[in-house]
């Protein structure tokens, strides 16, 4: 098995998802490597984010393995698999709506801080230190994604790009070893764009490996270390973006046009 | 000793008991589901339109002095045109809030309605003459009344008229079609306004029908809504929420749980028999015994 | 009407405190807890009435110490949390010397930790429950009878009745269960058989389950001790399946009369044990005073059926204003004292106290009469 | 300065017995805190978690049962010839008790009944506890049934042969429900700033979102209904211990719709919510009262007003209150920016 490679931090071997009679995935097998950003790109309905459910829990798979540095996330609940550091983010916008982009933070940073009920009870002098640490630890990961100074403000007023900012940053909170993006950027403007962009190389300085489904190919060619195509629940290929750019059945299948597209 | 066997009169009893008392509970429980599966509403009002229906039938009966059988698709009709009005001025305004919102204001409307009828009838019972005769009809060692006889063929009817409506009918067809998806639906050119107020109308009439059936069976009173209302959502749950058959089906199941129960395990607990169903039934099979598909929160 | 308003928020907000502070007083109180709304509704309302008639006759009279008497009536909405609410309201805010109430066991129970509380006494004019007077409240004076007195005044008519076997139906409370127990322990004594023993939500109205078991015991007899409403359901329906056992009811809450109405040819046949005979009012102890409380009631176009109800309001203001005439002044402590050694005339019979319960601590109870009479054709008659 | 504020609050609530010498009004305040510690608890789990949970009353009821069987003790056959007993304990430990078992039911029902969400979770906890209603209606050898346990003791503290407080008098029993609000309010306010409370908001909010960053669903929900039923059944021990009568009735389901109408109209999610929906509700009841008004007039004003703030008022009055109050001091400070964010919104 592939999956005593230690440099293998997520292994995924023989996945398939069915919703009734529909198979959205089918026998899929790939894995991501310590440190590297992997693309998963492909048509709509090619199964992209049914394996990111199946990843991260969502959904239970009707076959298949997936380990995590070789613990084992079938049949873990999405809690279970966010303690192992294993983080999504949402194709649809997903923040806490109704509270401030600071508490957004904060309520992300659930894992990082290690309160217990009766300790909270009787307010210990542990809580209160670590409610310090924690608004502290907020402040940063605001700071990082470049939203500090929308702290206070509600996340439902904020505009569409600071939002997919406040998702990641939420995500961030939880401290992942492991991040899987679905879609950033999808609705952003170029510009928002690029400056995502420098937030993901960030975020990959800080040891952060990433799995990402995008559509926006001048994004995923530019940041992916290798990345996977798939059409129709199946891998159709898989390599350096180079190699996919130039890959005759991705051209075929789906790239050509949407690349050109693109382009302009 | 009456019979020769009086344990098998006694089961014979009940089973005919449960079998009337059953028509009368799927009438309740498909009014219910209709309005949960195509409106996504928990109608907590709907026992109060059981009240109504009654209080109609002895308005017109005992207050006004009209023919019995004029007088029952009059209440009828006064409860679908009451749904209408709820639906018109409650929920039409709260289109796509979520679940909780429109329980509540359901809840609201429940209180409000049986409280006016407090106020407008008092708290003594009143009883409802009917034209059938006081004599039973005996059939060997069982008897029921003739008034309970009607109740179920009525019953019966308009259950069977409800299938014919959902399942014959172009406002049947988008009412499906809705419950099926209701964004698809507005897309094919159902008037989802329209639907919805038509839902809760035929689903109060319904309720209204059965208050009016039994009311001069039994008593009535304002609270007599609340058990009806309680009752409606244990046989809904049986059945799955959203499925006719299943309100149906789980209307005789839960008619003759009780009976059996309270006649061969404990009267004091008759009443109980539909909640611990529930609860039963939603920890063993969430989705009902006849759901059609998962409809999880 | 502002400064009204105004006045009632205050005294909400406690600013009422010294304008409540009793001046002169030119009436003496009376509170009055009934049930009004909610299950019992009916009933209370019919003893209100009663104990209103009382009011208007003593007044006539000249009141009470050269006072005229004025009921103060709160609805403890058939509900024990209310109950003691209006007890709380009655004593603390209206200042009443002395209390009627509070017609079932459950809300009479209720009330009474607050007459020990601010030593009120009350006078009970319809609960049956034996605890009421058996756990040592000494400001406890009922006038009706309990369950095991109504049974004990039944035992004659065992034999004349010649029950053999006997099924009972009660509504699922301290009236209906407690009925069940005594009248069971009697007709054991009497050897007489029980049946089955069938209870009832009090707010159930489809009894086919229970009487269907009562058809397969084989009983002659059924004992039903409910509300009047229940009573007339469950004539019809043991009509309709041919329940061939006679019904007799207990506890006086029966209203033959109601019955008649209501229920039509299924209430013929059927008896009832009842503590005041208005078809007959020369069967009564004290026949005058009957005839006079039926003519007023009816004068006042009161419900015919609640006759065998607001009775009881009459009896129960009749003998709290002699214990206050005996007591020379309005204070409860003086009342409480005092009634124990009043005589009165009532519709019911004579009224005077007996002790019960704990010794130092008893209560007091009053002997009072029943009576059986049965609905024939149609009517009432004596049996 | 919002501190002083509170315990300006708390001051003067202290001092309501020293100069208010109406028992009866007396009596409506310490209802109406019985039902404003019910109202906070069920807070938690409406306006926290956001869980409608329409059996509350259920563990109401428990905690006065629980309490008033401890106080009076009882003996039960749970087998023909199996007899539990239990002698009368002191009334500060069945309080205790009373809490600590509705507690262990809030842990088995949340284990329970979170299987399932929406609608199918508001029926199952209605079922609930109408099926508790009928087994204190019907368990007649445990619950008295409907005869109802009365003559229940009231509080003493004390050690024995130095002093006694007993809480048999209403300023007494004020001061105790004071105390047990503020303790509610308090641990209330902790865990909403904490770490549980910030999960329980997540799971509100977003819950695949919370599951996404770690957030045990089940357990926080389960941990919000243990708290929860728990002060729920404080305050019904404190009802229990002061009425001194429990019947089957204090399940109706109609206690439960009077909590929610409380926690609804004053604001779900927010601490001072309950308080002042619980202070309106507590004391609308005898303000009808004393208007003389029939007792469906204060039911329908309920509906009524249920409607209307589902309307209008759809967080209720304290957050209406503050947007208010921040609006007013926003535009008073800088009002275009503000103006235009709210627009864009919009």
């Amino acid at each position: 098995m592939s999956t005593s490679q230690p440099d293998r931090e997520l292994v995924v071997d023989g996945l398939s998802i069915r919703f009734g009679g529909l198979t959205a995935v089918e026998s899929m097998s790939f894995h991501v490597a310590k440190g590297e950003i992997l693309s998963l790109i492909g048509p709509n309905g090619a199964g992209k984010t049914s394996a990111f459910n199946a990843i991260t829990g969502y959904i239970e798979p009707n076959g298949g393995t997936i380990a995590y540095r070789g613990i084992r996330l079938n049949g873990l609940k999405p809690s279970q698999i966010a303690a192992h550091g294993v983080v999504r983010t949402f194709q649809k916008t997903s923040v806490f709506m109704g509270q401030t982009a600071f508490d957004n933070v904060l309520l992300g940073l659930h894992l990082a801080s290690r309160q217990r009920p009766l300790a909270i009870i009787f307010a210990l002098p542990s809580v209160a230190r670590e409610e310090k640490e924690l608004a502290e630890e907020a402040r940063r990961i605001l700071a990082f994604v470049g939203l500090e100074a929308r702290g206070a403000l509600l996340a439902s007023s904020l505009p569409y790009g600071e939002l997919r900012l406040l998702e990641v940053a939420i995500a961030l909170a939880a401290k992942p070893r492991l991040l899987l993006l679905d879609e950033p950027v999808s609705g952003m403007n170029p510009s928002e764009t690029a400056s995502f962009m420098q937030i993901l190389a960030r975020i990959r300085a800080l040891d952060i490996t990433v799995l990402l489904v995008e559509h926006d190919m001048k994004m995923v060619m530019g940041v992916s270390d290798r990345v996977i195509c798939l059409n129709q629940g199946r891998i159709i290929a898989d390599g350096p973006p180079a190699a996919i750019q130039s890959d005759r059945e991705v051209i075929r299948a789906y790239l050509g046009e949407r690349y050109t597209r693109a382009q302009d | 000793m009456r019979g020769k066997i009086p344990n098998m009169d006694q089961l014979l009893q009940h089973i005919l008991n449960a079998l009337i008392l059953g028509g009368t509970y799927a009438l309740l429980g498909i009014g219910l589901t209709l309005i949960f599966g195509i409106m996504r509403v928990v109608n907590f009002a709907h026992g109060e339109l059981y009240a109504f229906g009654a209080y109609m039938m002895y308005l017109w009966v005992m207050v006004l002095g009209a023919n019995f059988y004029l007088a029952l698709p009059l209440a009828v009709l006064l409860g679908v045109m009451l749904g209408a009005a709820m639906e018109l001025v409650l929920l039409r305004r709260l289109r796509g809030a979520d679940i909780d919102t429109t329980m509540l204001v359901m809840i609201g409307a429940w209180i409000t309605l049986q409280n006016v009828e407090q106020m407008t009838w008092s708290g003594v019972a009143k009883s409802i003459n009917t034209p059938f005769p006081s004599s039973p009809l005996v059939l060997g060692s069982v008897s029921l009344s003739w008034n309970r006889l009607f109740v179920f063929v009525v019953a019966l009817a308009l259950i069977g008229a409800t299938y014919a409506v959902i399942n014959r009918t172009k406002l049947g067809k988008a009412m499906r079609a809705t419950f099926q998806d209701r964004d698809t639906a507005a897309l094919m050119g159902v008037d989802i306004n329209w639907i919805h107020t038509a839902t809760f109308a035929l689903g109060s009439g319904l309720a209204a029908a059965a208050g009016a059936l039994l009311g001069p069976v039994f008593v009535v009173v304002p609270t007599m809504g609340d058990l009806a209302s309680l009752k409606a959502f244990a046989i809904v749950i049986l059945g799955g929420l959203g499925s006719i058959p299943g309100a149906t089906i789980g209307g005789f199941i839960l008619a003759f749980m009780e009976e059996l129960g309270a006649g061969y395990v404990s009267s004091g607990y008759r009443d109980a028999m539909g909640f611990l169903l529930i609860i039963v039934i939603l920890l063993v099979k969430p989705t009902g015994l006849f759901a059609q598909k998962e409809r999880i929160g | 009407m502002m400064s009204r308003t105004f006045k009632t928020a205050l005294a909400v907000l406690g600013a009422t405190l010294l304008a409540a502070t009793a001046s002169a007083q030119d009436t003496i109180k009376i509170g009055v807890t009934q049930p009004l709304t909610g299950a019992f509704a009916a009933s209370g309302t019919y003893v209100m009435q009663g104990a209103k008639i009382a009011e208007e006759q003593i007044n006539k009279a000249g009141g009470v110490l050269g006072k005229k008497i004025q009921l103060i009536v709160e609805d403890n909405k058939s509900n024990p949390t209310e109950a003691v609410s209006t007890a709380e309201k009655l004593i603390v805010r209206e200042k009443v010397p002395v209390m009627l109430g509070a017609w079932s066991s459950t809300l009479t129970l209720a009330v009474m930790p607050k007459l020990e509380e601010y030593k009120v006494p009350m006078l009970v004019e319809t609960s049956s429950s034996g605890k009421i007077t058996t756990s040592g409240n000494p400001y406890v004076f009922r006038i009706s009878p309990t369950s095991e007195m109504e049974a004990r005044a039944f035992t004659p008519l065992v034999k004349s009745l010649g029950i053999k076997k006997a099924d009972f139906l009660a509504t699922n409370n301290d009236f209906g269960l407690g009925a069940s127990k005594e009248f069971s322990e009697m007709l054991k004594r009497e050897n007489v058989q029980i049946g089955t023993m069938e209870v009832m939500d009090p707010k159930a109205t489809d009894f086919s389950a229970q009487l269907a078991k009562i058809k397969a015991s084989g009983s002659d007899t059924l004992f039903v001790t409910t509300a009047v409403e229940q009573i007339t359901l469950i004539l019809k329906q043991a009509k309709d399946q041919q329940v061939t056992a006679r019904i007799i009811t207990t506890g006086g809450s029966n209203s033959p009369d109601q019955l008649i109405q209501q229920a039509g040819d299924a209430a013929n046949g059927s008896s009832h044990l009842v503590f005041f005979t208005p078809w007959f009012p020369e069967a009564v102890k004290n026949p005058d005073i009957a005839r006079t409380f039926v003519a007023l009631w009816n004068e006042k176009k009161h419900h015919v059926g609640g006759l065998t109800e607001g009775f009881r309001g009459w009896d129960g203001i009749y003998t709290i204003v002699e214990g206050i005439k005996a007591a020379g002044k309005a204070e409860p402590e003086a009342i409480q004292k005092a009634l124990w050694g009043v005589k009165v005339k009532g519709i019911n019979g004579d009224i005077a106290f007996i002790k019960q319960g704990p010794a130092g601590r008893e209560s007091a109870q009053n002997v009072p009469s029943v009576y059986l009479v049965k609905i024939d054709s149609g009517k009432v008659i004596r049996q | 300065m919002k501190q002083g504020l509170t315990i300006a609050w708390l001051l003067f609530l202290a001092s309501v017995p020293l100069w208010l010498n109406n028992l009866y009004v007396l009596h409506v305040l310490i209802m109406a805190g019985i039902f404003i510690i019910a109202a906070m608890s069920l807070n938690l789990l409406l306006g926290y978690t956001g869980q409608l949970s329409l059996g509350h009353v259920a563990f109401f009821g428990i905690g006065a049962y629980a309490s008033s069987l401890a106080s009076l003790g009882f003996a039960v056959h749970l087998l023909p010839d199996w007899q539990v007993s239990v002698d009368p304990k002191p009334v500060w430990f069945s309080m205790l008790c009373g809490t600590l078992i509705a507690g262990l039911c809030g842990w088995a029902i949340g284990r329970l009944s979170f299987k399932v969400r929406g609608a199918y979770f508001v029926i199952v906890t209605v079922s609930f506890a109408e099926v508790i209603r009928l087994v204190a209606l019907n368990w007649v050898e445990l619950t008295q049934g409907p005869m109802a346990l009365n003559n229940i003791p009231y509080l003493r503290l004390g050690i024995p042969g130095l002093f006694e407080l007993s809480f048999l008098r209403k300023p007494a029993n004020y001061y105790l429900v004071l105390a047990v609000g503020v303790i509610c309010y308090v641990v209330i306010r902790r865990l909403v700033h904490s770490r549980a409370g910030r999960a329980m908001i997540a799971l509100r909010e977003n819950e695949p979102l919370a599951a996404s960053v770690g957030v045990d669903v089940t357990r926080y929900l389960v941990l919000a209904t243990i708290v929860s039923a728990g002060m729920a059944g404080a305050a019904g021990a404190l009802y229990a211990h002061y009425v001194r009568i429990v019947d089957p009735d204090v399940f109706l389901f109609i206690y439960t719709v009077t909590m929610v109408i409380m926690v609804v109209t004053g604001g779900k999610g927010t601490l001072a919510g309950p308080i002042v929906g619980g202070a309106i509700f507590g004391l609308l009841p005898e303000t009808l009262r004393a208007l003389e008004a029939p007792p469906e007039v204060q039911w329908v004003t309920y509906g009524v007003l249920m409607v209307l703030v589902v309307y209008f008022l759809p967080d209720g009055i304290v957050p209406a209150l503050r947007n208010w109050w921040h609006g007013r001091s926003a535009v008073a400070a800088a009002p275009a920016p503000e103006q235009a964010s709210t627009e864009a919104a919009r």
